[in-house]
């Protein structure tokens, strides 16, 4: 049901854990199957995230988007970072089964909420970046018979 | 080493050798039309009545009052439809619980749009369905009570005898979905006052697609599936006959095996019951400790969720399941479990195995070892445990 | 020397060995459960997504509109009562003929006493339906035309092409009841604007209890078994695994052969029909003698009964059968037989013999030469005849 | 389906046939599925039935229990062959399947036709004796679901 990526993320996920000082760490919940994602970045004076490091309490896809996500936010800048979106994930795991692409949002939003502590704690304003919502919608209609 | 041990017999069943053996000559061989008039019919009617007999007397009743359909969804939805229809005269009010499978409480569901009402009873912490809340919920409208026999993923066995009392004391119809109770426990419709009843014959090591609904004689149903004249008129559909010889050896040799097998399934249950609670902390046992399925093992492990679980599970040759088996696709936590009143992240966490009589103690030995080390695992990445 | 000669093949059908050998490992050894997560789960739900190709591609569409019931009756029932509950705030009137099975007449009835209001066409002397009458029966509130692609009883091929022309044209569903015609000719949804289709394994050479319906994509249609979320969350119950790889497997083998048999199979027929009218007075054939099944023969003789026809023909080994196979335990005079203008005493006298690819011309010449002096004895008896 | 007696009288039926002079002849009709019995009875001057002939338009039960009942009838005095009934023709055949039962029916009412038809011609009375009906209803009911 899961492509080769998604399982050697799932086996093997990278930057599982939590981070001392964060410079942002944000935590969201997916209200329809209630699983939570906890997203820390590591941040440096130039605005490049270092590192990151995540907690997912979920399926299978949840912990394979949230090892994705935190390879691909890895050295890019808060602007770029705003870039990596949960079509980006997917895209990256050779997509998801069709009922798991609203667990890429977990991923999705945990980096933006991430980076809105950030931004918080320094002060600072990024473009584009809303405030993090604290239950992800189902965002797709499913079929209804 | 890599084993694999199955253990969603509660899902559904390997068929036996023998139920196969059962079946062939009846693709090839014995393949005419069974309402034919020819001989070569005949032959197919007179296995089909063989099997109503085998049925018919591991239930305690006759061979006329079983009537067979694809499977235990089929059936509910006939039962309960069919009932609907058939006494909406005399009322529009079904009780049920809230634990029953999908094939009733969505039925149910789909009643309601058709204007009738459905009470769904709470049960209590370990999914047990109180008799007394059934009496207090029977109304002058009430024309059914449908509760299950046992429960497909936490096992709980339900009092059907009291509740069918009950229903009789109140001249009200009673039906019990015994899909996984059939031929895993003793049942019998007479002492139980059971009027209707659906089973499934591959929960039972028998064929998939292939099911029955036992109806009291003299009940009124209406038809669910219109056509032609088969099964006394009742279900239309050209005979399946080799499911129908399939289910009928699935029946002999489960009634036979019964008890034995009862014996043997409740101990491995129960030691791979302990040894979860000896050394996994934060499991919870879900579903009855005792009046339970033998073959039912249900529980949950705090801060992690079952998908996970079920994967990592699967990497070392295990299946299982989380939530009942026909919506493990699906992302709702299981009803049944809040039912029982877990809450959503807990309810997410759990496991299910079920046994079949061919599972081994050394089986379930490296199932434990391999469970540990995969929630100690998982648990390392939960932003939930030890916060 | 008595033979045995199976000619009911439009009841139900031998199953090719090879479907059978393609099912076995799916009772034992690939027996998971196909909605689960694990992987060995997964190979059943890869085994059913081929068959859903397989099926999808034999009549010009997705494999995602191919959804798997339990046989001919239920995909009719599910078609007509679905379609009657998801447009009931269009209308409620259906459309479909006199002749069809009583899998869709018995359903009609059914829909009758919910409220609604069904039309039955009549059809000519040959059992054809009249594209014109469809149109002239269309209503404002016409909500679907049921036509069957080729009827069971005569063999006659109806104009289904012009027929979904029309019900487009007018923006009304059509369904065909194709249990009948499916993999025995060509047939292609788009091209003859076929919204819903049913179909049958048992009458292609695959396996008993198990059928598909077609639903063309994005039509509303109300499920008819409620439960789990399989196919699609459109008919629960657990997946007949070895049914639909059987089905897979016959489909196949009667697609890639379907042009060499329907030459053979035409050709046996026209003999027969030949043979008998140049021997046996007072013999009519039934149906239309051109768009007709490949496999169908059915004659009327006068002056006798069905039953006791069939009788004589089984004690010479020939399984035949008279008037509808479902209803053949039925004493009624064949509806089909009524409508096409017979009376009672000759539509009484009628005889279906349908042929397969393994029947040989040696048999049919068997077949001729006892029915000629079956005939000619129950004449013998008769107070009709020569009275 | 059929029992072997059934099966006997239907491969080989007795008295099949017409009579040139019978002193009772009577057609009976079964409405529900078209099947038509024709019955010829010879009776001598003590009202004693010498011989019995038929021909049956009907299925296997009706040509079985035609012949039969020619037997049963045989030999009999009028008033006795009243007492021919369906039931004991059934039962001088083994039974019949349910769905067989009213063909049983043709049976006895041609019976009842002749010996009218013989009462009528001889103007004489046969106690107990009805005149006959054209069509026989069906006289059990059906299930109904
Ligand atoms: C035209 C037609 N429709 C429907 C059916 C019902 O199919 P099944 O017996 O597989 O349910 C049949 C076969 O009996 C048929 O010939
Ligand atoms: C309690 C219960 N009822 C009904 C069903 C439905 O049976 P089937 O899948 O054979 O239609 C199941 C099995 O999934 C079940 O466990
Ligand atoms: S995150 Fe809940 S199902 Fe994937
Ligand atoms: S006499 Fe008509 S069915 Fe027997």
């Amino acid at each position: 049901m899961y492509s080769e990526k998604v399982m050697d993320h799932f086996q093997n996920p990278r930057n599982v854990g939590e981070m001392e000082n964060p410079s942002g760490v944000g935590t969201v919940g997916n209200a329809k199957c209630g699983d939570i994602m906890r997203m820390y970045l590591d941040i440096d004076e130039n605005g490049i995230i270092k590192e990151a490091k995540f907690k997912t309490f979920g399926c299978g896809a949840a912990v394979a988007t949230s090892s994705m996500a935190t390879e691909l936010v890895a050295g890019k800048t808060v602007q770029e970072a705003l870039e990596v979106t949960n079509k980006a994930v997917m895209e990256a795991l050779d997509g998801l089964p069709p009922v798991k692409v609203h667990c890429s949002l977990l991923a999705e939003q945990a980096i933006h909420a991430a980076l809105w502590d950030y931004a918080q704690k320094n002060g600072i304003k990024i473009e584009g970046l809303e405030p993090p919502v604290n239950d992800i919608e189902e965002l797709e209609e499913e079929e209804e018979y | 080493m890599k084993e694999f041990v199955y253990l969603d017999n509660a899902a559904t069943t390997k068929v036996r050798p023998e139920v196969v053996e059962a079946m062939l000559p009846y693709f090839t061989e014995i393949y005419g039309n069974a309402s034919a008039v020819y001989d070569f019919g005949q032959k197919c009617k007179q296995a089909i009545e063989d099997a109503r007999e085998t049925i018919g007397s591991s239930i305690g009743t006759k061979a006329s009052n079983i009537y067979f359909t694809a499977g235990g969804s089929e059936s509910d939805n006939w039962a309960l439809k069919g009932v609907a229809e058939a006494y909406k005269d005399k009322g529009k009010h079904i009780i049920t619980t809230k634990i029953e499978h999908h094939a009733i409480l969505h039925t149910c569901a789909y009643l309601e749009q058709q204007g009738y009402e459905v009470t769904y009873l709470d049960v209590d912490a370990d999914g047990l369905v109180s008799p007394e809340d059934v009496k207090k919920a029977i109304r002058p409208d009430t024309i059914l009570i449908s509760v299950m026999f046992a429960n497909n993923e936490i096992g709980t066995i339900e009092p059907i005898e009291e509740i069918g009392a009950i229903a009789h004391e109140h001249g009200i119809l009673f039906h019990t979905d015994a899909v996984q109770a059939y031929a895993q426990v003793p049942i019998d419709v007479e002492k139980m006052h059971i009027d209707l009843l659906s089973a499934s014959g591959h929960k039972l090591n028998g064929p998939k697609g292939i099911g029955f609904l036992y109806i009291r004689q003299g009940l009124k149903l209406k038809s669910f599936i219109h056509g032609g004249a088969q099964e006394r008129k009742r279900r239309a559909g050209t005979e399946n006959v080799p499911g129908i010889v399939g289910l009928d050896k699935a029946v002999e040799i489960a009634m036979a095996t019964m008890d034995e097998r009862i014996k043997k399934e409740s101990e491995l249950r129960d030691y791979l019951i302990a040894r979860i609670e000896d050394e996994i902390p934060f499991a919870k046992l879900n579903g009855h400790r005792v009046k339970r399925l033998p073959n039912n093992i249900n529980f949950c492990f705090r801060f992690i969720e079952g998908e996970s679980m079920l994967i990592m599970l699967d990497m070392a040759g295990i299946c299982g399941s989380s939530g009942s088996a026909c919506t493990s696709g699906s992302l709702d936590p299981s009803h049944v479990l809040l039912a029982i009143g877990l809450p959503h992240e807990i309810a997410h966490g759990s496991l299910r195995l079920t046994l079949s009589d061919e599972i081994t103690k050394e089986q379930l030995d490296y199932v434990v070892d391999h469970l540990k080390e995969i929630v100690a695992k998982l648990r390392s990445m939960s932003p939930l445990y030890e916060d």
